[in-house]
């Protein structure tokens, strides 16, 4: 990008990988057969999200969502969703969290080196966490996934 | 509104010099602080009255027989002289404080709605109102059998007035509680109008002036209005403080909203007096220190005076929505004639939470969000907007530095 | 009580240092403050925390996207947190800031009186509360049709257990609100005994801690009260803030108080939803700089520690009470086993009015009055008392100088 | 007095005077014939004040008064009815206003002269001024002698 220099700044957390899963994301879709939805709701700034999911035996087949936000949250919903798609159901749970600690933090030193190749591809939204209020942006279609795990309808907000 | 400031009387960059936050720096980048209308920062002034008050002249207030409770006493209730001077209150009796705009309202939705008005009348907000002037009224009819009225706002984000007039003329609605400048858009209301109209029909009115008084001279017997309610953190004063201004008749009228020590006359078990007003309605030990704080707030845009502020923030204003309108991809929400310093703006490529941070990332700090007024975002069919605000410390070149930094956030975002 | 202070880890000289305040001369003398049950006066670290906020770091909070807004918020919300460390809350969202300790009883009043509690139910009180334990439940009584009920007290200023026990037995009381800390007597009520018998009964309980906490460690989970509220300014911290603590489940269940900006979850005009605790009973711009200020109070006296604080004090009161008792025509009133520093007394040859300006003519500063509590004033023949009242800055020579004084104030009206 | 070096401070406000009137008031009773009367409260700090009146064609003919208060509203409300006792009753209410003027700034620069002597009796009040919060103590009484020359029950608080 010839512009790269001239938003250098901007860049820390609007990475390119984040402007481009915002713009166009490759999951943006309700999937038409599912065994599992929920929808979580930002109301404090608006954001909303749906995710729904097929589900193999013990993995998750598929993902689709459908996101009103900002670039964050649409980002953060496209990359969850490529990320997730064919993994264990049971290790979701421990990927969140450690989504979650780098979305805070910024690092994960703790997680788990079973996590090192998904935590890869999700820490272009490192960033986030020297932008506080936006931390709930990035997790948000995180919560929305664990509650469709977990049966339930709605993702309690945070 | 072809106002430029004059210099001479106006003189921006020594004004800044009064305000110690607005050297810092943000992520790196000069501090542009456009965010005046959700909190103004504090002059030096105020900061040195609170502490001139906590290291030399400390107690509490009202009952203490001794000098530094008489003392302290008199320099809190001074800042009611002040503000019944500033709002040109016809006695120093009918200012209440209160802990900032929403706890006036509450207090007014429980004294006046539920004390005076009878189920079966009707509260008469507008369109574009904060939800502290839409959520009391909500709580009151839900509790109290009031009817919540709503005058429509036009697309330019004006209030509606033969819808208005309208809605007064069946006789029922027995108070207009609107906002004198709309948060997010940025409208004055046309307060004489609203005023004439209601007590034609029988209505008092309450002004939410939390952001009308920081733009505005406020003369609330020329407005001949009921109430008046507003906030001193917004008038550079501290948090902690906000007051409700009403006619003395009015007010003694009304029964209390909260209980407790220096609002009642005497206590027993069985039944209690009342205090003379203002004092019925300010239960407890009151905020002291604000009040000495909020003193010194006034003391200094009086000294400004309203004149010069309101031609510096008109100018403000103007360069605003000149610069901001050409840029692509730039929607202005709110075209009121008459409008204050306050800019709500979407971009067509971005979020406005992204313009928001990537504003942030280049030192310039705006607001972005539903601005607590969720049903006017949704009157103008929106979430969210940014919005830029201003102060009498804004200059220009900041206006200038929000445009050109927008600009990059559009292109960054192409 | 016989606890000396131990000057290693007590030094109360050292303490006064951190009180700009106590070098002012009054009328000449010097400043002998012993009004801090009224309120107390703040610390170097208090007034540095609000300057620094004003000056370096300051923004509404919560809902600001930009820098400042979040560093602002992340300050504010540690108040929060060092609240609930403090008073070993089991979560942080239990922590409802108020404007004061009356706000908070109010508050408590209105969201569990009318929205929980049932007319036909009654409130439970003692003989020894302040007004604002007092009239927010006659208000609630005249309201909502709940019965009031009052737990006498001793001739010696104590809770009389029996009759307490008595007035819960028909299993009517929904709520006990008692003092945790009479603001007259100095008698702390015995915490563990009323919160267990009120459960037995099945009856929650409020304790109005806004002396015991600033004199005492106040634990609330060992406690299991329900509720405990308290008022930032008697505390060293800033007026214009206070304390709820309710146990969660309680809190969720109860309706809002006041409505407005912060405590919504969404508005429409139809139907509003509120945030989750403790956000719900949080309405409007909070009190952002009395926050950081309250917090910087609480981790000065946590550095100092309670320990220390209550021995101090409890060397105080015994030492005020032997200097006391013997002057000729002194009469104390309240002689409670368990009792804080806060002292009331009568003169049998000049009314406290007349006692207390003499005290003040010679540099001592101590309330006179009935101390927002006619009803106990009442219980005991009188309509006034001088009150002394120590805080952690207060030394043995003040005590000597009240001492002093107060023989001469009565050999002045021999 | 062999203690008034010892008692120096306290004196500026508690002048022998007061201290005199405080303890031994000579008109501290009720009237058994009375033309009007009325009452006095101060519920802030609990003063209380009943004055009864006499009076004859012009003038006030006789003072009663019953207190329960401080000293320094004692004294005043006795002074007061030695002053004001075979005054004009029209004379009165410009003798309360210059009282007021006196106990709130310490002097009555602008009274009318024909007032010198019944304020020199009450001089001795003027130190109140600097204790803000007892001046009420020392007008109680005259705001419940206005409000019986003006057929009022009670005198409306200040
Ligand atoms: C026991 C007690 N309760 C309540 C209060 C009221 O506190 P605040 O005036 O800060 O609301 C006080 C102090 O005035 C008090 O001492
Ligand atoms: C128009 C308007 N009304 C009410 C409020 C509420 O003010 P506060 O939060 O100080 O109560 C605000 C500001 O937030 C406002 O802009």
């Amino acid at each position: 990008m010839s512009q790269t220099d001239n938003f250098e700044d901007l860049r820390d957390l609007y990475q390119e990988v984040i402007l481009d899963h915002g713009r166009k994301p490759r999951h943006a879709k309700r999937l038409e057969t599912f065994d599992a939805t929920a929808k979580g709701d930002n109301p404090m700034c608006g954001d909303r999200v749906q995710v729904w999911l097929k589900l193999d035996a013990d993995s998750i087949g598929q993902v689709g969502f459908e996101a009103r936000g900002c670039a964050i949250s649409v980002a953060s919903a496209d990359l969850m969703a490529e990320t997730v798609q064919g993994r264990a159901t049971t290790d979701t749970r421990a990927l969140f969290e450690a989504f979650r600690t780098m979305a805070r933090t910024g690092a994960c030193p703790d997680c788990a080196p079973a996590l090192a190749d998904p935590m890869e591809r999700l820490a272009p939204l490192a960033g986030v966490h020297e932008y506080p209020s936006r931390v709930k942006c990035a997790t948000l279609p995180w919560h929305a996934l664990i509650a469709a795990l977990d049966g339930a309808q709605e993702a309690s907000s945070e | 509104m072809n106002v430029m400031t004059n210099p001479a009387v106006f003189d921006v960059e020594r004004i800044r010099q009064d305000f110690p936050i607005l050297t810092q720096t943000i992520r790196g980048k000069p501090f542009v602080f456009l965010d005046s209308a959700a909190s103004a920062q504090k002059p030096r002034v105020v900061i040195d009255a609170m502490v001139h008050a906590m290291e030399t002249q400390y107690a509490n207030v009202h009952r203490g027989l001794h000098w530094m409770s008489e003392r302290t006493t008199e320099a809190y209730e001074a800042a009611r002289d002040a503000v019944a001077a500033l709002m040109n209150a016809n006695d120093r009796s009918e200012i209440v404080f209160t802990g900032n705009s929403t706890g006036a309202i509450n207090l007014l939705a429980h004294s006046y709605g539920r004390g005076i008005l009878k189920p079966g009348q009707a509260v008469l907000i507008s369109g574009m109102e904060h939800h502290s002037n839409i959520v009391p009224w909500q709580l009151l009819r839900d509790s109290h059998g009031i009817e919540l009225r709503v005058a429509p706002i036009t697309d330019a984000g004006e209030l509606d007035m033969a819808a208005y007039e309208a809605l007064l003329s069946d006789g029922k609605v027995g108070l207009v509680a609107m906002t004198h400048m709309s948060n997010v858009l940025g409208t004055v209301t046309p307060a004489d109008r609203i005023v004439r109209l209601a007590h034609a029909n029988g209505a008092k009115v309450m002004f939410d002036g939390s952001q009308a008084i920081v733009h505005r001279k406020v003369d609330v017997q020329a407005l001949d209005c009921d109430f008046y309610a507003w906030t001193g953190h917004k008038l550079y004063g501290p948090t902690g403080i906000g007051v409700l201004w009403g006619k003395r008749d009015l007010l003694e009228r009304m029964p209390p909203f909260m209980g407790g020590g220096d609002m009642i006359s005497s206590v027993t078990y069985e039944q209690s007096t009342w205090a003379a007003v203002p004092h019925k309605f300010e239960a407890g030990t009151p905020a002291i220190l604000e009040g000495i704080g909020l003193k010194a707030a006034i003391d200094y845009v009086q000294a400004i005076g309203y004149d010069a502020m309101t031609a510096h923030e008109a100018a403000l204003t103007e360069h605003a929505l000149s610069r901001l309108a050409p840029i692509e991809g730039v929607r202005i929400i709110g075209q009121a004639q008459d409008r204050g310093g306050v800019i709500s703006f979407v971009l067509d490529k971005a979020h406005a939470h992204d313009v928001a941070t990537l504003l942030d990332r280049q030192g310039i700090a705006v607001r972005a969000g539903h601005h607590c007024a969720e049903p006017l975002m949704h009157r103008f069919n929106l979430d969210s907007t940014a919005r830029a605000s201003f102060g009498i410390y804004t200059t220009l070149a900041e206006v200038d530095a929000l445009a050109d930094g927008l600009i990059r956030v559009r292109e960054f975002f192409q």
